[in-house]
């Protein structure tokens, strides 16, 4: 291996030292119990405080609307259950979409179970869906609608803003999962809209365990873990002080960084311009609608596991779709809603550049690409017939 | 999700890759629809198989049991070849990922196809169940790949 | 302060060094996620299976059967509503006892609500309940008995064997919460023959925010956060790679460490004879069954928080009843249901030591505390009728 | 949950503790049951509060609300101390986490009943509603106290 680039920052990020330093006090010295009343408890306390604060100052919301959860996934869950339920008494009817994260579309499958109709809009060939057909959905009996801002696979931006328009024209609770956004493109809650938003840290390097829900009050939801009177009783469990002190670092950073995000997406319209000079060869998802660090392309005739897997063996970290499905046979959901056939989603390939991504990276990854998808090729019976 | 050393030896340096002009028996198995495809190309004399290739598309699994399995019925009778289960080449790479073990079955039933064809092409009666579209129960042999496991 | 005695145990522990040095390369190397098919993911997969199979050996069960969560009441949770909620087509009676812990109560008031009944068994003076008093509570459409392993408060231990055995009898699914009793006494939940079980991390000196519930194979559960296929698709979100090595190591060392319990044990009993002699108290549940480093007392005529205030004053930090519960103005549930009266349950006091605690410790405390205890009666308006 | 400096300061050094024989007027108010007892002693003359004491059971918060209610009618005429609200010790405490406040308003009653007590003791008459149980709402003054909140 000439070089290590890793190039997967929508499925994980490294931990960065500014995180680990935020953390490490938490661990060593401020590990008593958030709700004692002695003084290492309100150490704990006090951290926790301001990191919410923190927080809830750069995402445009009151610190008492923010509430700590332990991932996305537990944000998603809480979020969808939690408010489906709260109004079953108004009516027990879900608007969501087909390309959402699989902690959105398994919590919903659940609450189909438990009786509840969910309406999966389509996207167009580019991934995108428009508040008018959000808005044709609704019925009498809507209760919630459940639209991601920035696809995790494809990196494609949702219309947030004018759906949460809908939404409230409408009395409906608008939750968006926020996860791939943060860091990315500008989150601000009350500009946004919405009632509910989901943010996971360890997509911008805080570690893997911790995430939020932002909760506009008034919002009726029910709890999803019930317990001691933590999170204003709202979220049993006692405080993950580090990882807390460790995600407020994280955003602030990650904010801090947006504007460097010009230059991540520079390097990916690099990358793409030269990558679409492979043969059959095409880029999955809205170019416009974007993500600055999110590529994601199919190339005919190969299958993206081995592909990925070849890669890694040169030193270079890319996923095919998301990392969470890859151990899965199944072609990606998302690129299936796209209209893309099975064959050619299963050769497609996502590569995530972060703020920790160089020029060179974005070299190396062009030298070692190319021969990697024609070696697969010339080992696949597909492409003699492509070609 | 975790490939041998051995997976992945024979991933990264598959051997027997290629086609055979003038094959004596071809078999293609599975679909571009679920992910993977393999064809196998005989070369047979005297009952024995002299020569094998394959090409395959499909994930790192689906690529070191192709390799594996030509390379274990290289050189043997087409009644030795026709004995290989799945479960052996599971076994010769050390192990395989629960959701990979069918890779394993596409190959042994890859090879089952090009001998079949082999057979057919020389007016041979043969009761071989031919053919795998890659997804459980389609080719009735999935009871027998599970008892392997 | 001429010394700092941490005599909170039950609430929190500090971070172990171990512990630290088990997580840290999680942070600074092993950070990929750890579904990634990539070295960088594989690394941190087998991290967390290295993880998972120490603990089923030290649990005494299947690797497979053990499942990660972010808390103990993350895992109370899990295992309440979704094994009431898989089984509620058998039946919708739940037996469960009056000194569970919030996180067991609140969830199981949030499943009444839901529409399920819970039978609360009383406990007797002694904080102890019998497996008869469990049998008798059996109905034709009980699905789940919850009754736990050791009190947070009080340190009592119940007859889980006795009672798991009046599950199996009856097939009914057996869940305990273990939080306290792992690293004081032996937790195996083959020998319990219990169905679940749940664990905290930050008990035994791991960090805060990580857990695990086991699920025996064959138990019919539900998810609580559903997600993109970890823990074999039980619980979504990418798992928390360096808690998880945490928790393996913390565990491990309070598993070891059992046998300096009785050292702990003659240094709460020495406290307990002393602390005895002061006027007008009383130790709350049973000294025999009962955790080696729990001790619970009650003063007459002053209130437990301001007796915190002081000791923390003077360097020590403790406890009236539970952490999670000391900002609420109400009397300690768990003394309540003991049959101790309002007035003397607000001037309880909860001292827990670990492995930690020294004799040294316990003479600071020793020396400290009687004061503290008068110069709060010498304030009261009861301490005169008392005398 | 935190107490401010100020908190902290009358509750680790609390002005007043103590009784006053031959009191003038003694009000005690709160429930044991519910965890916080105020009882406090006043001396009066010329209707000044020339002295005045106080032994609470009770939280922190409850012992330093004591101590800073006491101290704040010390000295001052019946009718000044009359004026005194919850809302004025809270603030001279520099906040009291929300779930504490209640201690305020029965430190605000505490004085007021032993005033009123003191009325009685003097037939002088008056309008004041005393006594509280320490349970919101009981005394019908929840409202108000709410409101200064
Ligand atoms: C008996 C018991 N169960 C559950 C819990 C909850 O654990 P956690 O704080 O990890 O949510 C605790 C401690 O807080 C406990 O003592
Ligand atoms: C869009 C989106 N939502 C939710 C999640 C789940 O977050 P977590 O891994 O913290 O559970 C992810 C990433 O895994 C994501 O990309």
């Amino acid at each position: 291996m000439d070089r290590i680039v890793y190039a997967d920052n929508a499925a994980t990020t490294s931990v960065s030292e500014n995180v680990i330093n935020a953390m490490m006090p938490c661990f060593t010295e401020y590990w008593g119990n958030p709700s004692s009343l002695y003084s290492g408890g309100r150490n704990a306390a006090n951290i926790i405080s301001g990191a919410r604060e923190g927080i809830a100052g750069l995402l445009g919301c009151r610190p008492g609307e923010i509430y700590f959860t332990a991932s996305g996934s537990e944000a998603n869950n809480w979020a969808l259950k939690g408010a489906a339920r709260a109004n079953q008494k108004k009516g027990r009817h879900i608007i969501s979409q087909k390309t959402e994260h699989p902690a959105v579309l398994q919590a919903l499958a659940s609450l189909q179970k438990e009786g509840y109709e969910v309406t999966y809009l389509g996207v167009d060939r580019d991934g995108i869906l428009t508040p008018g057909e959000v808005e044709a959905a609704i019925r009498p009996d809507t209760t919630l609608i459940a639209i991601m801002y920035a696809n995790n696979e494809i990196g494609t931006i949702m219309p947030i803003k004018e759906i949460a328009a809908v939404a409230k024209a409408h009395k409906i609770t608008m939750f968006t999962d926020a996860v791939q956004a943060i860091g990315s493109i500008p989150v601000n809650v009350t500009d946004l809209g919405v009632d509910m938003l989901s943010l996971s840290g360890h997509k911008i390097r805080a570690p893997k365990g911790i995430g939020l829900l932002y909760i506009k009050t008034g919002t009726r939801i029910q709890n999803l873990i019930d317990g001691g009177g933590q999170e204003k009783g709202k979220r049993g469990g006692t405080e993950n002080t580090a990882y807390i002190a460790g995600l407020a670092r994280a955003m602030e950073d990650a904010v801090e960084g947006i504007e460097d995000m010009e230059r991540v997406k520079a390097l990916r319209d690099r990358l793409a311009a030269e990558i679409i000079k492979i043969p059959h060869t095409r880029i999955n998802g809205s170019m416009k609608y974007r993500l600055p660090g999110n590529l994601n392309v199919a190339f005919e005739g190969i299958e993206g596991e081995s592909l990925v897997l070849l890669l890694d063996m040169a030193g270079i970290s890319a996923s095919t779709g998301s990392a969470c499905s890859s151990a899965s046979l199944e072609p990606s959901h998302v690129l299936l809603a796209l209209g893309i056939p099975a064959e050619k989603a299963h050769g497609s390939l996502r590569l995530t550049l972060s703020r920790v991504n160089t020029e060179e990276d974005a070299d190396y990854i062009l030298e070692k690409l190319a021969p990697a998808v024609q070696r697969l090729r010339e080992m696949s019976p597909l492409w003699n017939g492509l070609q | 999700m975790n490939y041998s050393t051995k997976v992945m030896d024979h991933f990264a340096n598959p051997r027997n890759v290629g086609e055979i002009e003038n094959a004596d028996g071809i078999g293609e198995v599975g679909n571009a629809t679920c992910g993977d495809i393999m064809k196998i190309f005989l070369k047979v004399q005297d009952d024995i198989i002299t020569d094998i290739k394959f090409k395959t598309f499909g994930c790192g699994a689906a690529i070191a049991t192709s390799s594996m399995a030509t390379e274990m019925v290289k050189g043997k009778s087409i009644d030795d070849a026709l004995t290989l289960t799945n479960k052996a080449v599971v076994e010769a790479l050390g192990g395989l990922p629960p959701a990979k073990v069918h890779c394993s079955v596409l190959a042994e039933e890859a090879i089952k196809t090009a001998i079949a064809d082999y057979y057919r092409r020389n007016g041979i009666e043969h009761d071989l169940t031919i053919g795998c579209d890659g997804c459980c129960n389609a080719c009735g042999h999935a009871d027998k790949h599970l008892h392997n496991q």
